[in-house]
């Protein structure tokens, strides 16, 4: 009864009053509450959905909706100096939701408080590796000088999320942006409410005002949706996607694979690796356990990435073909027949046990002997990232990576260098491509990024890489709103229009 | 027809339990008329409490049924009352009180609260209610009446308590009262005030008395008329001297010959050395003292009697001589050496010498174990007394010498009768083969007839097996065919101390002859004389 | 009375000392917060930084003393993940908690002395069987499953309700129904077991000689005399309510202490932890003394 | 002198289980428990070996089969789970675990809860307060907090989950127990025993333990349903049992989800544990009754009047 007031009450809305169309409050339902609104946490999904963009804004920005590529957002444009640094032009009349002006100096504090040692910004971490100095040239041009040198720079300046100057470098709990919208109510447990502001420097979005509601279980987040208590619901459960009007999947950047530790026997052989990867009926799983629409993943990146190589062809499902190897291996005095451990985190990704299962039983039809073992994060990461523990046996790990920015960086010199906190094996090739692809730009670069990519997939068969995910969001349909890969990580209001 | 006030007739009350239809009460009939007082005299078991539940309509129904017969209140039968009208009668014309006035209080209400509670059901309002329960206190002589409405039950002694229960049954002056068993918990001279008091109520008010009781003292003391049951049926009605004169029925005759205080006394043990000498024991509870210097010595083979009212000590005695409790000061040398001074393992061999046997058997068995395994535990404890294949023989041979069959060890105490599980108690004590048994009130909840029984068990015991008993009770006439010497105590002292034909029959302090004095004579004639002997002393 | 509260916040004061050694160590145990709070490619310097930053460099011995010379100043810490204090955290969640208990005990009391008082009142009767099996169903059904079909029927399929959350008192009929059902089935059965005593008991027949009438009788001369067992039990209920109802709380996103504590425990948050389990005892110890005052206020047997 | 009319003595004594055998007969719900819950543990002793296989064997086209399919073989008549796995296939293998956590918890719980409440109710009064303080400590301790701690600490296994939920249950028994000493002991049949010289140990063992017991047999069957229950809240919060084990617990948990358009994967393993401790619930309260000699005779008569 209530239910149909309600819808009543919209279609009257919608019909009698078109003024009103087009602007308004929504309600977003969010499965982890942001326990920190801290601008340079922004790269941590749980805040980043909340704040980036939306409250602070970067100077940069990838365009992962269309194919702009990297787009002008704080910074109007930018070039490399000859020294290789480089140099950003900043918007001019831009305002701080606390009325100051945005100027060089709030980019370079901005930059600094993330490097500081007295507090643990987390976006500090992409820039590791190299030394980056920011020179003030005037109020409205700064310099980043990069040493080695960062073909990638202006691509990083859009994980850098810009303060007033006057922050604080320890956490803060009201963030101060530039975005379209400001903090206006934050009741720890129950909502955060961002509520556009009348200054801002850009175009006016439709939404008026978001709250941000947190519930962990997917259905209730998908009821929630349904019954009207909110209008979008970025994640919901495979099963609960039901209504082809309201509930959409979208490619999310996250990537799962089984990480192979090279250095134990028998995985240290590139038959026993091969193996694995024949062993495993990916295509099953497609519209089974994992969602239609999932890719079959030959790279730890995803298509839209820079150097992303089309050239590569996943491993068929070939049981027979698994055997032989094992076969060859095992005449060839490889230990084949040791216990593997498949070590996974608990509720890591939706039915991970399920396809954690199903991979060990598809395994075990080959001749491998597998165990399964489910840890929490705290344990998983243990076993995923180095330093690993002496004496293990052979283990792998599934783990799921998210890259969404666009450049294969991000991922390959961890997952794969030899140097890399969650690389399985050494290998100078891949070192020294991973080195040379990150000094160059442009169509160099991808070239390079795809040798690495077929390299690692056809000749070390580092891993078994199996999916590119999709999640399932659940709009209303008064929204116009289409999730992306980005939605993951940032959802911007402003994409967001209402009918 | 109608002349009485209350009359029941042929009324047949039967339960139902699992193991068949129990018939409480067959086809009985009496009659009651106002300001007369009629008792209805039985022992456990014979039904005597039935009726005067049916009459309150107190029979929980199932497992109970009426099957037959009426109860006429002024010619009414109150069997065939619409419920409403029924419970009106219940506290407005008929009243009642009962036994163990601690548990029919309820505990977490004043006893202001429950007399006006008693007004007020019945219509009267709250400052009536209230006057009237002050009323009722001061008249039935609760000292402090005014601070007394707003105390609980458990502020208030045994006897003071009996006098509430009586304020509250006669706060809507009743034309019957029913009193069942109104003073079996109490001292006996506490026993005879509230009697006393009952009688006094009932000539003020003219109300009909029904007194359920098992004893024929309170029967001598108190009523006109007496109905005898057993087993469910009514054996024998009369006036109280006739029936006390003149029994028809065997089993009155029984219960007559039964009441204790009429045998021969005890000539005492010959001095000699004594068994167990007890020097100036002492024993306090924070601030209470409840032994203020006991001292008597035992000769091998004697027996003492321990007599006293509740508080007086008694028990306290039994406890710090089995040393369940430690005394404060004082010993106790038992063939010379000092109980209260032995270790552990002296303790543990003393045990097999002084043995007890308690009031409750129902409590003091464990509800668990069979007869064998009650028996036989003796020797598990002390496995030196008897080879483990001789015991059964052994159990049955104890079963037999405290006149039970041996074919009962497989039993549990539960299946037994009152008597019958002291019995088993006893042959528990036996068991250890001990030189001393302290029983501490072992007969006073046993029926009368059981009670003889128990006593004279005890008696062959001591007389083929010389031994040693300190025998604690209340009750002056069971003491008196047993023992050969009584200690009176008082509030933690000794009153008096001396053979049994003096402490009977010359006794020197005025505290033993109150006992004596207030103590309840079956005889209907011999009470009468007590009694005006009793009001001259009052006067 | 004032001796006696003294005694038990003695007694109190040591379980509580206990309890902080034992999760203040335990808790440091199961892992290094730095691997939670950054993200997986963190370099090696970054967690160093974290944990200096944080003081989990030191000995567990000096992080120990330090923690108890800060909470004896009144300061419970930071909370790693939210940078505020953890008590103030805790205490903003723990509101929500002890409103929740406290209305689903009240109900549960209410609703459950009544349905057992008239089972026992005819014991091995209809209605009595009928609560028996209802109340055993319902202490062995899992309360999420519970919910989450009571949210597909009441909220999703008829719209009567919210799903989850807070804001309106609407709000609260779901988790607190969800939580109503365990501890109802269990003192509906306590209370069935002590009035059943207390309605055999003597002082009752006294009041049916007296004449009063059947509802007294249950209510106001057999209940007060049966709800000491029964406050006990109610209490031992409060108290795992008050310990938070992780369940009902993380499904229906009701911002309680007991989400916040198992939250905090996976992300390593220990100052939030400890700091909760101190708030969550200190309300249990006053509680507890609540229970004995009632005992003393129902039974004057025990007030002195 | 005589004797009660029972003097028409049963001649022979018949043996302690055919005793128990026909009292059990008398009731005709306990039987039913009786059965159920031999079927139970038949099922849990048998079931790995017999059904393991069946039950893991994954058939991702056949997932989530509905129930009540006749046609096919009885395994599948509850339907499949999410993986195409035979659903009653594996409510029989996981009831091995079940149980095994759930009466593993139960009985240590139980026994080191008894034995302490006992040490508590009979000792010096210091021992004493330091039972209760510990007690204190776990009682105010968050259960399933303590919980996942633990299980972070030593990882999730059958074995530590089992440890697990007994300490949290410890105080339950202890503080009953410990209640029921304190009152038992003033008791006139423990003084019986002290004068006759018995021990302490005999005390507490013989006279004191066999009154508490029955208490504690009725306490002990609904924390069975407690474990099972608490078991499934730690499958809920991730931290339980992992998989590739099952218990029922589990299967509820993963099932969950499916809440919507698939209610058999949750429903019959819940209705296994609701069964499961109903049945334990009777027997329990036949099991009371037949064993206080006191009660005894109600299930005595009306064995013998069936027979």
């Amino acid at each position: 009864m209530k239910k149909m007031l309600v819808l009543g009450a919209l279609m009257l809305g919608s019909a009698l009053s078109p003024a009103f169309a087009g602007s308004g409050p929504i309600k977003i339902v969010l499965p982890e509450e942001a326990d920190l609104l801290e601008p340079c946490m922004a790269t941590r999904s749980n805040i980043g959905r909340i704040i980036m963009q939306n409250v602070s804004e970067t100077l940069t920005e990838l365009d992962l909706r269309g194919d702009k590529g990297l787009m002008p957002r704080l910074a109007e444009k930018w070039e490399q100096n000859a020294d290789g640094s480089w140099r950003f032009h900043l918007r001019q009349g831009v305002k701080f939701s606390d009325g100051t002006a945005f100027d060089a100096k709030d980019v370079k504090h901005s930059f600094d408080r993330i490097m500081s040692d007295k507090n643990a910004c987390e976006s500090r971490r992409y820039f590791g590796g190299m030394t980056v100095t920011p020179t003030v040239v005037d109020d409205h041009t700064i310099d980043f000088k990069a040493d080695p040198a960062q073909p990638i720079l202006p691509l990083l300046m859009s994980l850098v999320t810009i303060v007033p100057e006057e922050t604080p470098l320890e956490f803060v709990r009201e963030p101060v942006g530039t975005g379209p919208y400001k903090l206006t109510n934050w009741t720890p447990g129950q909502q955060i409410v961002l509520t556009l502001r009348d200054d801002y420097w850009g175009a006016k979005p439709d939404v008026t005002e978001a709250t941000y509601l947190f519930r962990a279980d997917p259905s209730v987040r998908a009821a929630m949706v349904q019954t009207g208590e909110a209008d979008l619901s970025p994640s919901i459960s495979q099963l609960d996607a039901t209504n082809p009007a309201t509930d959409f999947s979208y490619l999310d950047s996250e990537t799962v694979y089984l990480r192979i530790d090279h250095n134990i026997e028998p995985l240290n052989d590139v038959r026993v690796r091969r193996a694995l990867n024949l062993a495993i009926d990916r295509q099953a799983f497609i519209g089974t356990l994992v969602p239609e629409g999932a890719l079959l993943a030959t790279a730890i990146v995803p298509p839209p990435t820079l150097g992303w190589n089309p050239d590569v062809k996943v491993f068929p499902f070939d049981p027979e073909g698994a055997k032989k190897l094992l076969e060859e291996a095992k005449a060839d005095g490889v230990k084949v027949e040791t216990p593997i451990t498949i070590i996974a985190r608990s509720a890591n990704f939706p039915n991970v046990t399920e396809i954690m299962e199903a991979i060990q039983a598809q395994l075990q039809d080959v001749g491998f002997k597998v165990d399964l073992k489910f840890v929490e994060v705290a344990e998983h990461e243990q076993y995923y990232s180095k330093p690993f523990k002496e004496g293990r046996g052979p283990q792998i790990v599934a783990a799921m990576h998210d890259n969404s920015k666009g450049d294969p960086s991000f991922s390959m010199f961890f997952k794969y260098a030899s140097d890399g906190t969650q690389s399985g094996f050494a290998d100078p090739k891949v070192d020294d491509l991973i080195k040379r692809a990150s000094a160059v730009v442009g169509d160099e670069r991808a070239k390079l990024w795809s040798e690495l990519i077929a390299y690692l997939h056809n000749d070390v068969v580092a891993d078994v890489l199996l999916f590119h995910m999709v999640g399932f969001s659940r709009v209303s349909e008064r929204l116009d709103f289409k999730p992306t890969m980005a939605t993951n990580s940032t959802l911007q209001l402003s994409e967001i229009k209402i009918k | 027809m109608a002349d009485h006030l209350l009359e029941v007739r042929n009324l047949s009350v039967e339960f139902h339990t699992a193991m068949g239809v129990v018939k409480a009460v067959r086809n009985i009939s009496y009659h009651l008329d106002r300001g007369e007082t009629l008792a209805i005299l039985g022992e456990s078991g014979s039904g005597k409490s039935v009726s005067s539940s049916a009459i309150m309509n107190l029979i929980d129904m199932p497992p109970g049924r009426i099957s037959s017969g009426e109860i006429l209140l002024d010619g009414v039968d109150l069997l065939k009352m619409p419920a409403p009208e029924r419970r009106e009668v219940n506290g407005r014309r008929i009243a009642m009180i009962f036994q163990d006035p601690l548990s029919h209080l309820n505990p977490v209400y004043t006893v202001g609260w429950q007399i006006r509670e008693a007004l007020t059901t019945h219509g009267a309002n709250a400052a009536t209610a209230r006057a009237e329960a002050l009323r009722l206190l001061t008249r039935v002589g609760i000292p402090d009446p005014e601070r007394a409405l707003d105390k609980y039950p458990h502020e208030f002694s045994g006897g003071q308590r009996q006098r509430v229960m009586i304020a509250m049954a006669l706060a809507l002056r009743p034309d019957l009262l029913i009193a069942d068993e109104p003073t079996t918990a109490l001292d006996v001279t506490v026993q005879a005030e509230v009697l006393a008091l009952l009688e006094e109520l009932q000539q003020e008010t003219g109300m009909a008395v029904l007194i359920i009781t098992h004893d024929l003292g309170v029967v001598a003391e108190i009523a006109d008329r007496v109905v005898v049951m057993e087993k469910g049926e009514l054996v024998e009605a009369g006036t109280v001297r006739e029936v006390y004169k003149n029994p028809q029925h065997p089993y009155t005759k029984k219960l007559i010959a039964a009441a204790p205080g009429k045998g021969e006394m005890h000539v005492p043990v010959a001095r000699s050395e004594p068994v167990l000498s007890v020097r100036d024991v002492r024993k306090r509870y924070g601030a209470f003292e409840a032994l203020k210097g006991v001292s008597f010595d035992l000769m091998p083979g004697g027996t003492i009697a321990v007599v006293g009212e509740s508080g007086s000590g008694k028990s306290t005695l039994a406890r710090i001589l089995l040393r369940l409790d430690e005394p404060d000061g004082g010993s106790a040398l038992w063939k010379g050496r000092d109980l209260f001074t032995m270790s552990p393992a002296e303790l543990y061999k003393l045990r097999r010498d002084l043995q007890m046997v308690f009031q409750d058997p129902t409590q003091s068995l464990n509800p668990r174990m069979t007869v064998y395994q009650l028996i036989s535990e003796a020797w598990v404890i002390h496995p030196d007394i008897l080879p483990k294949p001789r015991w059964r023989e052994r159990v049955a041979e104890l079963l037999v010498q405290v006149g039970l069959a041996p074919d009962h060890m497989g039993r549990y105490p539960h299946q037994f009768s009152g008597g019958q599980r002291q019995r088993i108690a006893i042959a528990r004590a036996l068991a250890l083969e001990p030189q001393l048994i302290i029983c501490d009130e072992a007969v006073s909840a046993l029926d009368v007839s059981v009670q003889a029984q128990v006593i004279a068990l005890l008696d062959k015991l001591r007389r083929e097996m010389g031994i040693a008993f300190i025998f604690i009770a209340h009750d002056l006439p069971v003491v008196r065919d047993f023992a050969d010497h009584v200690l009176v105590m008082q509030k933690g002292n000794v009153v008096e101390l001396g053979t049994v034909r003096e402490v009977f029959e010359a006794p020197r302090q005025d505290y033993t002859r109150t006992l004596l004095a207030a103590g309840l004579d079956p005889d209907p004639d011999v009470q009468a004389v007590h009694r005006a002997a009793r009001l001259q002393r009052v006067s | 009375m004032l001796k006696f509260v003294r005694k038990r916040a003695v007694a109190s004061l040591i379980s509580l000392i206990g309890l902080i050694v034992m999760v203040f160590f335990l808790s440091r145990l199961t892992g290094d917060p730095a691997a939670l709070f950054l993200p997986v490619e963190a370099s090696a310097e970054m967690k160093e930084q974290f944990r200096e930053l944080h003081g989990l460099n030191d000995p567990l011995l000096v992080q120990f003393a330090r923690y108890v010379g800060d909470v004896l100043t009144g300061d419970f810490g930071e909370s790693l993940r939210k940078a505020r204090p953890a008590l103030d955290v805790v205490l903003e969640a723990f509101v929500w908690t002890l409103w929740l208990a406290v209305i689903t005990m009240a109900l549960v009391a209410g609703a459950a002395i009544v349905v057992g008082s008239l089972a026992a009142f005819r014991a091995g009767g209809f209605f009595d069987r009928l609560s028996s099996v209802i109340s055993l169903i319902g202490a062995s059904v899992p309360d999420f499953w519970v919910a989450i079909v009571a949210i597909v029927i009441f909220s999703v399929n008829l719209a009567w309700l919210p799903t989850s959350g807070t804001g309106s008192l609407l709000h609260w009929i779901l988790p607190i129904s969800v939580l109503f059902i365990r501890p109802f089935g269990i003192i509906v059965q306590v209370v069935r077991g002590s009035m059943i005593g207390a309605l055999s008991s003597a002082y009752v027949k006294t009041a049916r000689a007296k004449g009063v009438k059947s509802g007294p009788i249950i209510f106001v001369h057999a209940l007060r005399n049966a709800m000491l067992p029964v406050i006990t039990v109610i209490g031992d209920q409060a108290a795992s309510l008050l310990n938070g109802a992780v369940i009902v709380e993380t499904i229906f996103g009701f911002p309680g202490v007991g989400k916040l504590m198992i939250d905090s425990i996976l992300q390593r948050d220990f100052n939030v932890v400890l700091a909760a389990i101190l708030v969550t005892a200190l309300a249990i110890f006053l509680m507890n003394l609540l229970i004995d005052l009632a005992y003393a206020l129902l039974d004057p047997r025990i007030r002195h | 002198m005589t004797l009660q009319s029972t003097d028409t003595a049963i001649a022979e004594e018949p043996g302690f289980a055919t005793r128990m055998l026909r009292m059990l007969l008398a009731d005709k719900f306990a039987l039913c428990a009786a059965i159920f819950l031999l079927l139970i543990l038949i099922l849990a002793i048998v079931g790995p070996s017999w059904l393991g296989d069946l039950a893991t064997k994954q058939n991702l086209r056949g997932r989530n089969a509905a129930p009540f399919d006749w046609e096919r073989g009885w395994v599948w008549w509850m339907g499949a789970d999410a993986l195409g796995r035979p659903l009653l296939a594996r409510i029989i293998v996981a009831a091995q675990n079940t149980l095994m956590v759930a009466a593993g918890a139960v009985a240590v719980s139980a026994v080191v809860g008894t034995l302490l409440g006992l040490v508590a109710g009979f000792s010096s009064p210091r021992v004493n307060q330091v039972i209760m303080r510990l007690a204190d400590v776990i009682m105010s301790f968050p259960s399933l907090l303590v919980a996942v701690i633990v299980l972070y600490i030593l990882g999730s296994s059958i074995l530590n989950l089992m440890l697990v939920l007994a300490i949290t249950r410890i105080p339950v028994y202890l503080r009953t127990t410990r209640a029921e000493v304190l009152e038992i002991r003033e008791r006139m049949f423990v003084q019986a025993a002290r004068v006759m010289g018995a021990s302490s140990k005999r005390i507490l063992f013989r006279h004191i333990l066999p009154v508490v017991l029955p208490t504690l047999t009725t306490l002990a069957t609904l924390d069975f349903a407690y474990v099972m229950l608490a078991e499934s809240a730690l499958s809920f919060l991730g931290i339980g049992i992992q998989p590739p084990e099952i218990t029922w617990g589990l299967m509820i948990s993963q099932g969950r989800q499916y809440l919507t358009n698939a209610w058999w994967l949750s429903f019959w393993p819940g209705l296994a544990i609701i069964l499961t401790t109903l049945s334990l619930n009777l027997l329990s309260n036949w099991l009371r009754i037949a064993l206080d000699p006191v009660q005894r005779w109600r299930l005595e008569m009306k064995g013998r009047n069936n027979g």
